[in-house]
């Protein structure tokens, strides 16, 4: 408890003007807001009478919003001052820190907006699932945040554990259950491998410090293999966070079985988050090794796109299919890593492109779950195909939004799904890797197919079922903004190229080989 | 009028955009207001275009005209540049045309979903127009593929029997070609960087470097958009997509597929694969020309054993297509202005045949060549109409499918003589398949009861098909203000892949006498 | 003379223990204990590592580990009961309805 | 220009039948007919005086000086290209016309033949429906052919040329009910095409090489183009164009469509198909005279395909039944003599004969017309006899007609057919045979078609009988004035052997080049009594012809049948039209189809197979193997995606078993790929 | 010297055995005894490496708290059946096999890393025991000075997995 404690007095601080000036606190505010509202919904949530359940999501998206607001400020901060640390090193505030922060804050939020209903009619409308939502979050940020193995590692366990359980909420639904006890043996079998590469990488540098740990590899010889070594099994670790091939095979089972709302933060903040972590150690830790892991994420990232690919063709749950089209995504980026990765200073335009595909992999993959979100109601649980069926006569607006969503999903211009995919392409082009390129380019069309296999059932089926579908405010709003950042991401890209660009994160100066 | 003047362009692309936007906000249920509104629109397309007959010059200096230009990805360097010679002129006047058109004919085809219907068909008049006014290769793109959704759901939603399978595949088959263009775009882009040290996608600029591109680079980038174009056009082993797509598209679908769509696989070439990478186009184009034959005389043979009218006409579309990409790829001044001439006249005939088959269809619900024959009787003008339009097709002079063709081989013959030889057979095979579709639907004795009474064309199709039949007869008996607009953007455009064309000796003009063929003084300019 | 090796290769040796009890295992509780062999044989390089360097880190990150592997099989066992309560199994292949 | 005002307006000519046409074909089905016969038989006549007009202006202006033209606008400026000597110029053909003697006396005939069936028809077509539509038609000739002959350039004479290919279409289609109409139709259409072809490929190379397609610039471009005689180049355009010419003008092997054509109305087989249309490849051959002349080779190939058709159609013409059918081959075979005339050099003969048969060949499709609206529409020649008297002036003229195709003195066809047969033997003896046995079948089976139709019995039936009636005044008033016509028609060209003046010849000279290398020999001098020996020749054969014609077919009428039977073989060959037909059909038509049909399935299940359908080669690969591939393929994405659900499920589906287990297996397998992946790299520094 | 090998070949094998055992036993309650003792022999491991808080740590964490939990879920469940189903995956046999694959290979991995470079890793001698006295407040010190902010998270860690823990083993709602 002695963060409630530390974080009260820093609530207090905040509001009294004492410790204000303290300046580790001060750079993790925006957790600490977040630990606090999650922590007062579940001592709340016994207050609450169980049909204004939806207090507790006020109270999450309050937090989120208040943390979001310091977080901007802490932007405002290093734009002005330069990027710091904080708790000797163990956490670094960067552009690419806030980036991130901000985007898993968004995207708690949507989260938050889908959930209240979803959770009603799911009938396990606890407070626990937003306050784990929260805590989730805290990890998440910790991951990007953190310049530390151990601060990298908790944060990574926080999310994950916190995602265990918000995968297995739904206690009486056997799917549920069995998803969740699949992604934590799985997950704490992965963390096990993650964290064996880090006890290697502090085995190299006798330090948890990225940067330490940096210029230790950095003044080996290239094939160490103890770096080869911790490399492989930090990689393994990564990439089964992160779903890619071959170390993908939970998504599709765990994405099923999930909550929808679960599945939907899962896919994108989960993925975010693990993506930031890599992308860290990949351009410190790893970076001076940087032409032995080209290769290998080329090689995975075309096994990732192949899988995905070809597996989500055949499916007929939508959200299966979403969870082989994650994969063929991760796919993607890291290509932007290859590209990020290949020549003497490395490719900005990969990176941006990463930070671009995420960002738009974000909302829009966040949409499409959203839509399946919307459908479920009592006795139809609306992740087949099928239930799509005649969606544009059932609710105009949502099939609409669908398409945009799917459009941008296979990366069809003007949605923010085609820049990403600008961005790896070009990075690819520029770093000579012309097969690579084409592939990936190539790959768009089975996307195309079986995206289009949902536009076809909500836009040119009839509808087998009479229900009209209903949104509720929240979920309008959700969907609303989904869209409207997929959309004005594609088609005035600029502030989002900005964005893009303010977050990268450039590999240390001296350690660029 | 002064901002008319200068955003014009913008003001055309928009039109319908506008129109559809606003659609957005009016109940579906309001079933004819959408369908009046979006002819409406439609026919404002048209009227914001017409001044750009008056303002258009073809003389001038300048080779882009009415240019807007803003940023819009800065970051990127990609901008809203909209510009056109004489060639988008040609094919954007196509566009409003034929958009209009086809909007009107569906007036009763389409049934259910009117309102999607229109908005659709509004967004892919933007799209297309967008294609043949943007000046930066981004912009472009993201025209190019706008156009495929529209295009996809009016196939998929009010295609005929095998309308997904058609629709999916016309959409897959373009994508596969345009992602591989993307890759050049972007090939383009980053070695023009390396060049010059600047991002930008503008194509003017862009084409200053891109022709001192080294061969092999050139090669690639040139490939690369060479399948994007190919299937659009669509080429010969690229073309399985166009029969599937047009015989379950609705009719005003096959009208802008036919018309416009393909146009922007040739448009593709002709602004961007010929005049930019002139060296791998020189390299490449044996290849294409003999593509494009076999595409000519395959279609053609292909079309004689088609059961169905609107895959005849399809088949028919392959062949035709291919004299467009000969002309394009003999890099010689008449090839290519005879080739974008034929653009126009194969959207004006094979548009004017699809409706035609609407027609029918709207009669009888099947396009079996077999259900029908001897239609003459109970329907004369339509017969007329129709041979009309079969003869511009088959390319009878004094209309205007003739004065491309024409055009076309004689610039294809200066190259090489077998290559004219092959596409002259092409003509009378045309002729073959087109009459004998003609004799089987038309002629005979009226063998089908359900046939007796059709009734003859009412006003709406004659709105539809006159004015094609009137520009068929413009092309074919008056063409000069074409070829006047034509002559300059195909000067440079020959002139950046055949440089010494322009640069041979003038012939004698004392030895020719007033009349034919002659060399006024002007030649000597260059 | 004990080198460092020695207890890379033990902790290897726990490690491909565990991995082995995951891989081959159908027990749920069994794996879940072969995770945590996993997880402390990593301790062992922690602790190990940090005796070679003299630095404390190590041994810190291996009070995180242990914290972890608690956290871990708190939850995991948790789960595992509202499974068992759902479908009388701790079997892990019996776990199929989530395929393909 | 000064001219005169109709030599300034030779532009108007055409335009008055396109405007009778255009208002017919646009309003005509609200028209009376009597409006529409006013109309259109008026803007013919309109045109014809304009002719006429123009003619004599253009007779009146001194010999070299005979040519005017005028430039309407110009019509197809397509920019520029280079000639075959690599120098730029600029393409642009303008819509312009022109008259020089050559034409004058085409549009001469044109105009007036015209005239007179436009007038004929009047009766002819009176009683049928769409009477308009065949008038507008008529019209959309006249103007076609009047454009082709005045056309001052080869891209503007190809307008009419496809224009009359047309509407020549469009009139043998008239009955369009009728399968075989517009099969006839369709055939006429496509083999003209294949033509045509030629014609636009001479053209280019034409336009290539000489660097004009101006008529009046030929020849002043290949003098300054210093060609040799026997230049390739001028063979290669010479053959291409007179591949339109067989096209056009029914030579072998394209004169296939011909006697199909004779499904149209009769009117339309006067006009079109003996009078005017057919003889456009022999202007265009007389036109193009200074390109074929430099040709030997060409000039030997016109001769010899203008020989050889003129005795195989005569040869088909012996054994048809059919009265029209018999005059068909009978015009394929005098075409035949005109091509063989300019195939020996004998432009003006070829011309002459060109006149002089327009006017009996008008006038036997006239007449037999006439007989066939007597006899109610009977065509077969079987089913007449002894109408002499029934129908007399039809008779009477036809019987003139006849006298003058055999070419017996001095009805027209004598003098133009003893000119071209008298040059052919200067060229060479064989051909002068092939044509003077020709000439003897030719009045053998005109004959027989009189003898048929006229004289011995009747073997009308009954009701037919009833209504035999002598046609109506519009009718006879043509025939008779085309009888006049070839009558005295052939005394312009009154030989100077017999005294004449060769008037005829003397006034076509300018359009002739002339070569200082005598080639053809063709107007060379030979001695008078050598010409009085030939003509004797062939007016012998002629009596020859008719008088087995009399005593086959009057005297002893079951000798034909004995014949036919004891030659069946050689008979059926004849009246089976040498099976060419047949033939056509095997080799080429049939073939094309099921080109058509193997390419179409071709087209389904390769190339669509190929790379394409979503699944790609894969599926295309595994699809072969698993032998009901077709299926897969054709039924396309709509089962395929069933199907793909299967193949692509297969290594997905094995690993993706829902087993914990074997996922943490993946891993380890991940491991130890990924490891595996940089043993490689390991192992380097260990020397 | 010889103290610190016996010591360590003792416990070392003693884990590994443990180790062994607990993952072949067909009675999950032998397992979990074995898990103690592999965790136990890990803990005299620490000592003998001079971690002298970690042991405890271990001890009473890992072994007394862990351990009870899993002890306690295997008696809730269902033993009986348990024991009685077959313990082994289809696939064991490959899966063993691989997995010592891939032990051979990280071990290949340290051999070239002890052996094969010019430089071997990890030969530098250790630092004296010292270094690293008083190991309890050296420790405390750490984790309250660098290591205050993963402590502080892991509280966070802890609270989740408390609520885990009890929503998902709660019976009703």
């Amino acid at each position: 408890m002695s963060v409630f404690l530390h974080m009260l007095v820093n609530w207090f601080a905040l509001h009294f003007g004492f410790l204000r000036d303290n300046h580790d606190l001060n750079m993790v505010k925006p957790q600490l807001m977040l630990a606090f509202f999650g922590i007062a919904i579940l001592l709340t949530d016994f207050l609450i009478e169980p049909g204004q359940k939806y207090f507790n999501a006020i109270f999450a998206l309050m937090g989120v919003g208040f943390s979001g607001t310091i977080l901007y400020q802490l932007g405002r901060k290093i734009g002005a001052e330069g990027v710091q640390d904080a708790y000797s090193s163990t956490v670094l505030i960067d552009h690419f820190s806030i980036f991130f922060c901000m985007l898993f804050l968004a995207v708690t939020a949507l989260i938050i907006l889908l959930s209240i209903r979803y959770l009603q009619i799911e009938e396990e409308n606890h407070g626990e699932f937003y306050a784990l939502m929260l805590f989730a979050t805290i990890g998440m940020m910790f991951m990007v945040e953190g310049l530390d193995l151990i601060v990298q590692f908790i944060g990574l366990e926080t999310m994950a554990i916190s995602f265990y359980i918000m995968v297995g909420f739904l206690r009486r639904e056997r799917r549920s259950n069995e998803a969740a006890l699949k992604y934590l043996l799985l997950g704490a079998f992965s963390s096990g491998i993650l964290v064996y590469g880090f006890s290697l990488l502090y085995g190299l540098s006798a330090s948890t410090n990225l940067q330490d740990i940096a210029n230790a590899v950095f003044h080996r010889p290239p094939t160490n293999p103890l770096v080869l070594l911790a490399l492989v099994t930090v990689a393994a670790g990564l990439f089964f966070k992160i779903a890619a091939v071959p170390f993908h095979q939970w998504a599709p089972d765990v994405y099923e079985g999930a909550p929808t709302v679960t599945t939907a933060y899962l896919s994108v903040a989960s993925s975010a988050a693990s993506f930031a972590l890599l992308l860290r150690l990949f351009q410190t830790v790893f970076w001076p090794v940087r032409e032995h892991w080209v290769g290998l994420l080329g090689v995975v990232a075309v096994a990732s796109m192949t899988v995905g690919n070809l597996a989500a063709i055949t499916q007929t749950n939508i959200k299966r299919m979403l969870a082989y089209s994650s994969i063929s995504h991760v796919g993607y980026i890291l290509l932007g890593l290859v590209a990020a990765g290949s020549g003497p200073n490395g490719n900005q335009n990969g990176l941006t492109g990463i930070a671009f595909y995420i960002f738009a992999y974000a909302f829009m993959n966040l949409g499409a779950f959203a839509v399946v979100i919307i459908l479920r109601r009592k006795g139809l649980i609306g992740d087949e195909l099928e239930d799509l069926n005649g969606l544009i006569h059932r609710s105009p607006m949502a099939a609409v939004l669908l398409l945009i969503f799917m459009l941008s999903l296979a990366g069809i211009p003007p949605t923010a799904g085609f820049l990403g995919k600008y961005y790896i392409f070009l990075s690819l082009l520029q770093t000579n890797h012309y097969y690579l390129a084409i592939f990936a380019a190539l790959y768009v069309v089975p996307a195309l197919y079986y995206y289009f296999r949902v536009v076809v059932h909500a836009f040119l089926k009839e509808s087998t079922d009479p229900v009209k579908v209903t949104l509720n405010p929240w979920q309008t709003l959700a969907l609303t903004v989904s869209g409207f950042v997929v959309l004005a991401a594609g088609i005035y890209p600029e502030p989002f190229i900005k964005l893009a660009n303010y977050s990268l994160f450039l590999p240390f100066g001296p350690l660029g080989r | 009028m002064e901002f008319y003047h200068s955003h014009i362009l913008s003001i055309v692309l928009l039109t319908p955009l506008v129109g559809a936007l606003l659609m957005l906000f009016v109940p579906r249920s309001w079933d004819n207001f959408h369908r009046i509104w979006g002819n409406l629109w439609a026919f404002a397309g048209i009227a914001v275009a017409l001044p750009l007959i008056w303002w258009f010059q073809p003389h001038s200096s300048q080779r882009y005209q009415f240019t807007e230009s803003m940023d819009w990805i800065p970051s990127i360097g990609a901008k809203y540049t909209l510009g056109i010679d004489g060639i988008s002129m040609l094919l954007v006047m196509l566009t409003v045309v034929l958009g209009f058109i086809s909007i009107l004919s569906a007036w009763n085809a389409i049934q259910p979903r009117k309102k999607e219907f229109y908005l659709l068909f509004l967004i892919l008049q933007t799209g297309m127009l967008g294609v043949f006014m943007s000046l930066d290769f981004f912009l472009f793109y993201v025209f190019w593929e706008i156009t495929l959704v529209p295009m996809y759901f009016l196939i998929g939603i009010w295609g005929s029997e095998r309308r997904l399978y058609a629709a999916i595949k016309f959409f897959l088959y373009t994508l596969a070609g345009s992602v591989l263009m993307l890759l050049a775009i972007l090939g383009m882009y980053f070695k023009f960087h390396d060049m010059t040290g600047t991002y930008t996608f503008d194509i003017q600029t862009l084409t200053t470097g891109t022709t001192l591109f080294p061969l092999v680079l050139q090669k690639w980038i040139f490939w690369g958009l060479f399948f994007a174009f190919a299937i659009k056009v669509p080429m010969f082993p690229f073309h399985t997509w166009l029969p599937d797509a047009h015989t379950e598209a609705p009719t005003a679908g096959s009208v802008i597929l036919a018309g416009v769509l393909l146009k922007m696989g040739a448009y593709g070439f002709l602004r961007f694969s010929i005049p930019m990478l002139p060296a791998a186009a020189r390299s490449a184009a044996p290849l294409i020309v003999v593509l494009s034959l076999i595409g000519i005389v395959y279609g053609a043979l292909v079309c004689m054993m088609q059961k169905d009218m609107k895959k005849l006409i399809a088949y028919s579309s392959v062949s035709h297509m291919g004299f467009v990409t000969l002309g394009l790829f003999a890099f010689t001044p008449m090839g290519i202005s005879g080739s974008v001439l034929q653009q126009i006249n194969h959207g004006i005939s094979t548009g004017a045949l699809f409706l035609i088959v609407g027609v029918l269809y709207e009669r009888r619900h099947t396009r079996l060549i077999s259900e029908f024959g001897g239609l003459s009787t109970p329907m004369p003008s339509f017969a007329a109409i129709y041979m009309i339009i079969t003869l511009s097709s088959l390319g009878l002079p004094l209309l205007n499918g003739f004065i491309g063709e024409f055009t076309i081989l004689r610039g294809v013959f200066e190259v090489n003589k077998m290559w004219a030889v092959w596409g002259v057979l092409g003509i009378v095979l045309g002729a073959a398949y087109l009459l004998w579709l003609y004799q089987r639907v038309m002629f005979g004795q009226v063998t089908n009861p359900a046939n007796t009474n059709l009734s003859d064309l009412n006003l709406r199709e004659y709105v539809t098909l006159i004015p094609l039949v009137l520009w068929a007869f413009w092309i074919g008996l008056y063409p000069k203000p074409y070829f006047t607009i034509l002559e300059q953007p195909v000067k440079q455009i020959v002139e950046q892949v055949n440089p010494d064309y322009y640069k041979k000796p003038v012939a004698p003009v004392g030895a020719q006498l007033p009349s034919g063929t002659q060399a006024p003084a002007s030649a000597a300019t260059h | 003379m004990l080198s460092i090796t020695h207890y890379l290769v033990l902790s290897l040796a726990l490690f491909t223990i565990g991995v082995i009890g995951v891989v081959t295992r159908r027990n749920v509780i069994i794996i879940l204990m072969s995770i945590e062999l996993i997880l402390n044989a990593v301790n062992i390089n922690l602790v190990a590592f940090s005796r070679l360097f003299g630095d404390t880190a190590g041994q810190v990150f291996a009070i995180f580990i242990i914290t972890d592997a608690a956290a871990e099989a708190a939850v995991g066992l948790g789960i595992m009961i509202a499974f068992f309560r759902n479908r009388e199994t701790v079997l892990a292949d019996e776990m199929d309805l989530l395929k393909w | 220009m000064a001219n005169g005002y109709f030599l300034d307006h030779i532009w108007l000519i055409p335009l008055f039948p396109a405007a009778g046409a255009l208002v017919m074909l646009l309003f005509g089905k609200r028209l009376a007919n009597a409006f529409v016969s006013a109309v259109c038989v008026g803007s013919v006549a309109v045109s014809f005086v304009y002719a006429a007009g123009a003619v004599w202006q253009l007779l009146a202006l001194p010999a070299e000086n005979r040519y005017v033209q005028t430039i309407l606008f110009d019509w197809v400026p397509a920019g520029w290209m280079h000639n075959a000597a690599g120098q730029l110029m600029r393409f642009n053909v303008p819509w312009g016309l022109m008259l020089d003697p050559l034409n004058s006396v085409m549009v001469f005939v044109v105009t007036g033949v015209g005239l007179l069936i436009h007038i004929y028809s009047i009766g002819y077509m009176g009683h049928e429906g769409g009477y308009y539509r065949f008038f507008g038609y008529m019209n959309l000739f006249m103007f076609s052919m009047l454009t082709l002959i005045l056309a001052n350039n080869m891209l503007l004479m190809f307008v009419g040329w496809e224009g009359v290919g047309l509407c020549s279409y469009l009139l043998i289609g008239f009955y369009f009910q009728k399968k075989s109409a517009a099969d006839a139709g369709k055939k006429a259409f496509i083999v003209n095409r294949i033509g045509d072809a030629g014609v636009l490929l001479g053209m280019f190379l034409t336009l290539g090489v000489l660097g004009t397609i101006n008529f009046h610039e030929i020849a002043p471009a290949i003098a300054a183009g210093h060609f040799e005689v026997g230049a390739p180049v001028m063979t290669a355009i010479a053959l291409l164009l007179f591949v339109g010419a067989t096209g056009k003008s029914a030579q072998i092997p394209l004169y296939v469509w011909l006697p199909d054509a004779m499904e149209g109305p009769t009117p339309v087989s006067a006009l079109i198909h003996a009078a005017t249309m057919v003889t456009a490849g022999v202007y265009m051959v007389a036109r193009m005279n200074a390109v074929f002349q430099l040709s030997p080779i060409a000039m030997g190939v016109v001769a010899v395909t203008g020989a050889a058709t003129a005795i195989f159609a005569a040869s088909m013409g012996l054994v048809q039944n059919d009265i029209k059918r018999v005059l068909a081959y009978s015009t394929i075979s005098q075409l035949g003599y005109m091509f063989l005339a300019l195939g020996v050099g004998a432009f003006t003969a070829g011309i002459f004969h060109l006149m002089t048969h327009a006017f009996f060949k008008a006038l036997l499709f006239l007449g037999s017309g006439s007989v066939i609206h007597a006899m109610s529409g009977e065509q077969d020649m079987r089913k007449m006899g002894a109408l002499w008297s029934k129908i007399p002036t039809t008779a009477k003229t036809f019987f003139v007609a006849t006298l003058a195709i055999a070419g017996i003195p001095p009805l027209a066809g004598f003098f133009s057919k003893d000119a071209i047969l008298g040059s052919a033997f200067e060229r060479s003896p064989i051909l002068w045979v092939v044509g003077w046995i020709t000439a003897g079948m030719t009045a053998f089976y005109m004959f027989r078609l009189v003898n048929m139709t006229f004289f011995g019995k009747s073997r009308v039936s009954n009701e037919a009988e009833h209504h035999i009636h002598e046609s109506p005044a519009s009718m006879t008033i043509p025939l008779t004035v085309l009888a006049v016509l070839s009558i005295i028609g052939g005394w312009i060209g009154w030989p100077a052997s017999l005294g004449g003046s060769d008037r005829f010849a003397k006034f076509l000279s300018p359009v002739i080049a002339h070569y200082s290398v005598e080639l053809g020999g063709a107007e060379a001098a030979h001695s008078n009594s050598f010409e009085y020996f030939l003509m004797f020749a062939s007016v012998l054969i002629a009596l020859g012809g008719i008088w087995l014609a009399r005593r086959w077919y009057v005297n002893r009428p079951e000798v034909p049948d004995q014949l036919a039977t004891r030659w069946s073989g050689a008979y059926r060959l004849l009246y089976n039209k040498y099976y060419v037909d047949q033939i056509y059909d095997a080799l080429f038509v049939n073939r094309t189809k099921d080109l058509g049909t193997a390419l179409g399935a071709f087209d389904r299940n390769v190339i669509d197979g190929v790379g394409v359908n979503g699944a790609g080669l894969l599926t295309r690969v595994i699809s072969r193997i698993s032998m009901w591939g077709d299926k897969w393929i054709v039924d396309g994405l709509v089962n395929l995606s069933a199907r793909i659900v299967w193949i692509f499920s297969w290594p997905v589906r094995l690993i993706q078993t829902g087993v914990v287990s074997g996922y943490a297996l993946m891993i380890v397998l991940g491991l130890i790929a990924l490891l595996g992946y940089y043993l490689h790299l390991v192992r380097l520094p260990v020397r | 010297m010889l103290f610190d090998k016996i010591a360590f070949y003792f416990f070392g094998g003693l884990a590994v055995i443990s180790a062994i055992l607990v993952v072949t036993r067909r009675n999950a309650v032998h397992s979990a005894i074995f898990l103690v003792t592999a965790l136990l022999a890990t803990a005299g491991i620490f000592l003998q490496l001079h971690a002298e808080f970690l042991f405890i740590v271990q001890v009473i964490l890992y072994v007394g708290g862990i351990m009870v939990l899993f002890v306690f879920v295997i008696m809730l469940v269902n033993l009986d059946v348990a024991i009685r189903q077959i313990q082994f995956n289809r696939m064991w046999l490959v899966a063993l096999l691989l997995t010592v694959a891939l032990g051979a290979q990280v071990y290949m991995v340290f051999h070239y890393a002890h052996t094969g470079m010019k430089e071997p890793l990890f030969t530098l001698p250790a630092r004296p025991a010292s270094a690293l006295e008083p190991n309890t407040e050296r420790i405390g010190l750490a984790l309250f000075s660098d290591y205050m902010l993963p402590f502080e998270i892991a509280s966070i860690l802890l609270l989740v997995a408390m609520i885990g823990a009890v929503v998902m083993a709660k019976r009703k709602v």
